[in-house]
């Protein structure tokens, strides 16, 4: 094909500008990088956009719209974990390049955007999606057109793709382990869940009311979900007070979560006091709360921007230094990081770009260097990882009061909790 | 005295009108599809669904006078009763096999749903399913219509009221998500009557049959147009007590261009079902809604073929803007609305009829028939 | 659901579900006021009315983080500064809107509706650029947090009670500016008769103007006040915007008394609903019976029969 | 030809085309029309005279259903009117000419006059309605009869304002309604338009009922076969034009204030 008549000549200039490339870099890096160059030909056999030097990969978030909120710090770790592959010589010898696509919080933007970025941009793999409905709608792009997709969102589970890398938790992960930490640490018995009316919390709840009910004993008082960007939650919280539960475990997101945690507070309740647990606040959320409204919340994810080791520093700091210093880091926008890192090792493992290989590839690849410590891709495409529990601090950080002593493997067709 | 005169004799379609049918034919079926790849004819074919409403609000605001605010529920309910037709035939036992109640759709069986809910067991037939697709939203229409104007709802009035619906049926979808999909809608749709739509070729053809159905619609439209009662419409925004001193029941003619619009904008609801493979709830809303309007705005609101052109360009846009601004696309929209209702409330009709048509017809140095008698001198008021 | 709760805890929540309906009134009346007075009385569409709201909030933002930064002595009282600018702001933005946008669709009411869903679509974006697509916090002085503990068991929330003061307020203010004031005369007369108005010396061009201001401004210091129960960010004004309308709508457009009416009895039903039923479902209820009502009653609920 | 589709229309020719009785209607308490009564027979010509704000376009609205009444009847050709819909009542053949001139700016002269044409009302009637011969015929007559045969294809709206009147008498002519109710036909015209116009009256209140409202005392004389005087909502007198000038309860009204 054409790549061999120019062969050598390309792979002359390709070696001259992997040197180039390499200088400001450590010294050890070229020679792993020209080790890492095997001809284009060999490593991409199906068309995808791969040359001598580059490899394409896409990013689709919303960067307009009522998702921007959200999306924006994922989008940003992302870029940040490119770059740095970029500066360590690249995968497989080639540098990426970044196309950008902007999903406009419309699902069927999405759907739009996916489709382009595989069959006119021949993307590699694409970091991307948030919500639950974008990924629905992108999944048969991606199964279609055999992309890879890197998801970064914690989700309610009950999918599973060969297309797919969710780099967040799913349902069962985030939430069984919490709540047998605050039935255990604080003793409850009674739960009142309050959610977004959607299909995360839903099943989230789902899947809390029958660990509740059936593993711990307890009761679920109450059970509520609110319109997306509801702002009023006065009845909720008279209800709150007449049942008086142990625990508040809500999964309220976007706009909602400000309007409710501010008029929790107003209402008296103090979350020093009451506990409150909370699958859907992380520090980004925080940013528009306001820490001092929700101090003494926990909350369960698999990452906090405070964790203590040496890689969750390093990391902070680059974010930091990338993005400037009053940007925060949430569980998602440190999931999103996991994505060119994890497709990177995969990639590398298969000797490959073709999407069936690295696929086949992803089981049991590691990642040592994530900022929540050690993961793993289990054979189902999610991670195995810690749980953490955190409590809100009035500076908008959280303080990890828990961690699961194990990974926790990713489960997301749980059996008896259906 | 009888001998017709030029205005007094009332074609089907003046030899102009003829000619822009051909020249939207062509870029239909010709131009489009071999200058286009098969990804972005595929986009286009989504843009031209959205076409089906703008021709709607064509006739229901440009002709009739009457603003809503809620197209986007009637798109959504045709996509719907297709989406609901596509997700039976995708549930088939085999295929969800793994399910706790095989056979029903996958998002009923994660909300516990052990047994497919009564409306949805008509959705099992295709004639049936066709028939839903048109039927369901019509009467939905004629319901809220037969409601509002036979006690005079209009104007304002009625936009926003459409609206508050269009949020209603928004809450409704996502918050019954056992039964309608919830947020996420209905997805991964694969076969219409065992016949794959998500190959290639499926997808042409879908193209195809679209453009088809939307000629149909404009040759419906122009039909109604210029009957008398397309004239009736016109004399009733302008002075809608006069047309009911002349023996007319105003309200059945405003229902009646209500459902007309309804039934468009089903029949492209179905179309996107068909095509992008999905439906979801953030079809039915209002920005949704609203940006449909936009589209037969800058078409130019009285001109049928405006309403097409107006969707392209405005889908285009959006597209293109995105791809390389997607901080300034939003700008863009918003200065497309005000500039549309400031400068020019004719829309691309509008430039086209004031200086684009006298060149061409100066060039053909033949006088060309007037193109319509009906074209208002600014924009309806209310 | 009673059975298992002491005589004591029911009159209590009884007491606080009744606040938590007015508190609901407070804030629907603050979110209708300025809608009210646009659409009432000039009759014109203000789809970007949820945008000026947040520009209130966001000047709100800026306020406390000045504050915060080279006044924290006085930074218990800055939201009181706050809101005058929140007025302010959004006024002016209004009376430049007026000027450069509405008073050329003044015959043309549906047109207002596009070009101001327009311009919300542009100071969307605009707030995007500005302040970052993520939601601010603003920080409140802690005095307006907390509650007020009325009996053992009956807490009354501060910001609530603040935001009921503010309502007040408002009500009283523009009542009075309207209905008692040599302006609100001019008002009256350009909205009854433009032509009349003009010809007996009146600047109608200026009565529209201020009275556009005056909506926009109103709607400021809503959001400036919302800024302590609910979120600010660039498309937080959608959420409002139908529940705005609609409440306009209900109370039968031309009546500041029906806005009012209309907020009480939509909010006492919702809150109402709310505690028996969930959150969503009480939410489509109300905005079910609202547009039944409508259907049945298109010109208000509260509108006297008049001479068409 | 109308009077068959009435619901309730008694079977012997009944003595009055037009009864009102009692009639009664409240604006906010505000009695706009008080106990109104009057008759007229078929062929009659009925001028309603009396000062601003007596209710006379209140009573034409009331008539032909554009307000609803708060009590009293008004029956036609022995039929109750008051609860039908306008197009019910138009289609019964009583035709209605508004105060100022109520035409389709944006149709033409031509279009105007079609959408008039008594056929094809309904929905479907409209879809498919035919413009045959005559259809056609009959526009041009009536087009010939309001001199504007040559404007056949003109826009309505750049008609003077005399056009604009003939062009609404004109559409109530091709309705060919039983009672004809015209509010200030001549009202803003020049003289030489008035001349014209009152030629026109003449012709086209032959063979049917005329309600007439009407300022202009000349033209009152010249067509009235009874006057009927409105006073603050109430019938002050009735009677021929001789009698009704010679009332002194309507001098007092007319020249005491």
């Amino acid at each position: 094909m054409a790549e061999n008549d120019v062969g050598l000549e390309s792979a002359l200039r390709r070696r001259l500008l992997m040197g180039l490339a390499a200088v400001p870099a450590a010294s050890l890096l070229p020679r792993l990088a020209l080790a890492a160059a095997p001809p284009t030909a060999a490593i991409n056999t199906t068309g995808l956009a791969v040359t001598d030097t580059e490899v394409t990969v896409g990013i689709l978030h919303s960067v307009t719209g009522t998702m921007a909120i959200s999306e924006t710090g994922a989008q940003q770790a992302e870029k940040l974990a490119i770059e740095e592959i970029n500066q360590a010589g690249g995968v497989l010898g080639r540098k990426i390049k970044v196309i950008q696509e902007d999903g406009a919080s419309d699902w069927p933007t999405f759907a739009e955007k996916a489709k382009k970025l595989l069959v006119n941009d021949k993307c590699a793999a694409v970091m991307g999606c948030w919500t639950s409905a974008s990924r629905k709608a992108v999944l048969p792009v991606f199964e279609q057109y055999n992309g890879m997709l890197y998801y970064p969102t914690f989700y309610e589970g009950l999918e599973e793709s060969k297309n797919v890398i969710y780099t967040g938790q799913e349902a069962t992960q985030q939430i069984l382990a919490s709540l047998d930490w605050v039935a255990k640490e604080k003793d409850a018995k009674t739960f009142f869940f309050i959610g977004s009316d959607y299909i995360w919390p839903r099943t989230s709840n789902k899947i809390a009311r029958k660990h509740v009910e059936n593993v711990l004993k307890g009761k679920v008082v109450g059970e509520e979900y609110f319109p997306l960007g509801h702002t009023q939650f006065n009845s909720v919280i008279n209800k709150i007070k007449l049942t008086k539960p142990n625990v508040i475990f809500t999964d309220v997101v976007g706009g909602s979560n400000v309007a409710f945690y501010k008029q929790l507070k107003a209402a008296g309740i103090d979350l020093s006091k009451q506990v409150l647990m909370t699958i859907s606040v992380t520090e980004d959320e925080i940013d528009g709360i306001g820490g001092e409204n929700i101090a003494g919340a926990y909350a369960c994810m698999k990452y906090f921007q405070s964790l203590k080791n040496p890689n969750n520093e390093k990391f902070v700091a680059a974010f930091k230094k990338m993005w400037g210093d009053k940007t925060v880091i949430g569980d998602v926008t440190q999931a999103a990081y996991l994505g060119p890192h994890l497709w990177k090792l995969t990639v590398e493992k298969a000797g490959s770009f073709d999407v069936d290989k690295v696929a086949a590839a992803s089981n049991g690849i590691e990642f040592k260097g994530a900022p929540e410590g050690y993961v793993r891709i289990h054979p189902n495409h999610h991670l195995w990882s810690k749980t953490r529990v955190g409590r809100a601090l009035p500076n908008g950080q959280f303080e990890v009061v828990y961690e699961s002593a194990d990974l926790i493997e990713p489960n997301p067709f749980p059996k008896g909790y259906q | 005295m009888t001998s017709p005169s030029p205005r007094t004799d009332n074609p089907f379609m003046t030899p102009t009108e003829w000619a822009y049918l051909a020249v939207l034919c062509a870029l239909i079926f010709v131009l489009l599809p071999l200058a286009l790849d098969g990804f972005r004819l595929n986009l286009v074919g989504k843009y031209l669904t959205y076409a089906f409403v703008a021709l709607g609000l064509a006739i229901c605001w440009g002709y009739c006078g009457i603003l809503s605010l809620g197209q986007g529920v009637f798109f959504g309910l045709g996509g719907y009763c297709m989406a609901m037709y596509l997700k039976l035939e995708a549930s088939s036992v085999e295929n969800t096999r793994i399910q706790s109640t095989p056979g029903i759709p996958d998002f009923m069986d994660w909300n516990q749903v052990t047994a497919l809910p009564w409306f949805w067991t008509p959705f099992k037939s295709l004639p049936l399913t066709l028939i839903a697709v048109v039927l369901v939203p019509t009467l939905f229409a004629f319901v809220v219509g037969a409601a509002m104007f036979k006690r005079r709802v209009g104007g304002t009035y009625f936009a926003i009221i459409t609206q508050a619906i269009a949020a209603i049926l928004t809450i409704l979808i996502v918050g019954q998500q056992g039964y309608t999909g919830g947020i996420n809608g209905i997805t991964d749709l694969r076969t219409l009557h065992g016949w794959d739509i998500r190959t290639d070729s499926a997808k042409t053809l879908l193209y195809f049959v679209n453009g088809g159905l939307l000629v149909a619609c404009v040759l419906a439209a122009q039909f109604v147009k210029r009957s008398k009662l397309g004239r009736i419409l016109v004399a009733m925004r302008d002075k809608e007590d006069r047309v009911r001193f002349s023996g007319y029941g105003v309200a059945s003619f405003k229902i009646f261009a209500f459902c007309l619009a309804a039934a468009f904008a089903a029949v492209g609801g179905a179309m996107f079902t068909l095509q992008v493979g999905f439906m979801s709830p953030s079809f039915v809303g209002i920005v949704p809604s609203i940006e449909m309007v936009i589209y037969a705005a800058i078409g130019g609101r009285l001109s049928l073929f405006g309403a097409i052109y107006g969707t392209l360009l405005v889908n285009w846009a959006k597209t293109t803007f995105s791809e390389s601004f997607p901080e300034l696309w939003l700008f863009g929209l918003g200065a497309l609305f005000i500039a549309v209702v400031l400068a020019f409330p004719d829309g691309l009709a509008g430039l086209w009829r004031r200086h684009v048509a006298p060149l061409l017809t100066r060039r053909a140095k033949a006088p060309m028939p007037q193109r319509a008698a009906t074209l208002p001198k600014g924009a309806p008021a209310e | 659901m009673f059975g298992e709760y002491s005589l004591g805890d029911l009159g209590a929540i009884v007491a606080m579900q009744g606040f938590a309906g007015l508190i609901l009134f407070s804030v629907y009346v603050l979110m209708a006021l300025g809608l009210a007075i646009i659409f009432g009385q000039m009759g014109v569409i203000n789809m970007a009315h949820g945008e000026f709201m947040i520009l209130g909030a966001y000047m709100t933002y800026l306020c406390s983080g000045f504050f915060q930064a080279h006044l924290p002595s006085v930074f218990p009282a800055y939201f009181f500064v706050a809101m005058a600018l929140a007025f302010v702001a959004s006024g002016a933005l209004g009376i430049l809107v007026e000027w450069a946008l509405i008073r050329h669709l003044y015959r043309r009411p549906l047109d207002t509706l596009l070009a101001t869903w327009g311009l919300s679509l542009i100071l969307q974006q605009a707030y995007r650029s500005i302040f970052g697509a993520r939601e601010v916090g603003v920080e409140l002085p802690s005095w307006m947090m907390g509650s007020v503990q009325a009996t053992d068991t009956i807490e009354i929330p501060i910001n609530g009670l603040f935001v009921m003061a503010v309502t007040v307020l408002i009500t009283l203010a523009v009542a009075g500016l309207l209905f008692a004031s040599a302006y609100g005369k001019q008002v009256r007369a350009v909205m009854q008769n433009r032509v009349m108005a003009g010809a007996v010396g009146i600047d109608t061009g200026r009565v529209d103007r201020l009275t556009f201001g005056l909506g926009c401004g109103i709607a400021g210091v809503a959001g400036s006040a919302f800024t302590m129960i609910g979120s600010t960010g660039p498309t937080s004004g959608q959420l409002y915007i139908v529940d705005t309308f609609l409440i306009v709508v209900f109370g039968g457009a031309a009546s500041l008394l029906g806005t009012i009416a209309s907020a009480f009895s939509i909010s006492q039903t919702q809150s109402t609903l709310e505690f028996f039923l969930s959150g969503s479902t009480a939410k489509v209820i109300t905005l079910l019976a609202v547009v039944a009502i409508l259907m049945l009653r298109p010109q208000g609920l509260f509108t006297l029969k008049v001479r068409r | 030809m109308n009077a068959a589709i009435l619901p309730g229309a008694s079977a012997g020719q009944p003595d009055f085309l037009l009864a009102v009785e009692a009639l009664t209607v409240s604006f906010d308490g505000f009695k706009a029309v008080n106990d109104v009564s009057f008759y007229v027979d078929p062929d009659e010509i009925r001028v309603i005279i009396g000062p601003n704000g007596a209710g006379k376009t209140t009573v034409l609205d009331l008539i032909c259903g554009r307000t609803r009444a708060t009590s009293g009847s008004i029956k036609y050709k022995g039929s109750e009117l008051t609860k039908l819909s306008e197009s019910a009542i138009v289609q019964a053949g009583v035709g209605r000419k508004f105060q100022t001139p109520s035409i389709y700016d944006d149709l033409s002269v031509f279009e105007n006059l079609e959408i008039s044409y008594p056929r094809g009302r309904s929905v479907w009637g409209a879809l498919t309605f035919k413009r045959d011969a005559a259809v056609r015929d009959r526009i041009h007559e009536v087009a010939e009869m309001i001199f504007l045969k040559d404007h056949l294809s003109k826009r309505a709206e750049f008609l003077s304002h005399g056009q604009k009147q003939w062009l609404e008498i004109g559409m109530l002519l091709i309705q060919d309604p039983e009672l004809l109710m015209l509010d200030e036909p001549v009202a803003g015209m020049s003289v030489a338009e008035r001349k014209k116009t009152a030629e026109l009256l003449h012709q086209i209140i032959k063979g049917r009922s005329v309600l007439v409202i009407e300022h202009d005392m000349k033209f009152v004389e010249d067509i009235a076969h009874r006057v009927t005087v409105l006073h603050q909502g109430k019938v002050l007198s009735e009677g021929s034009m001789e009698r009704v000038k010679n009332d002194p309860k309507v001098v007092d009204v007319y020249l005491g204030h």
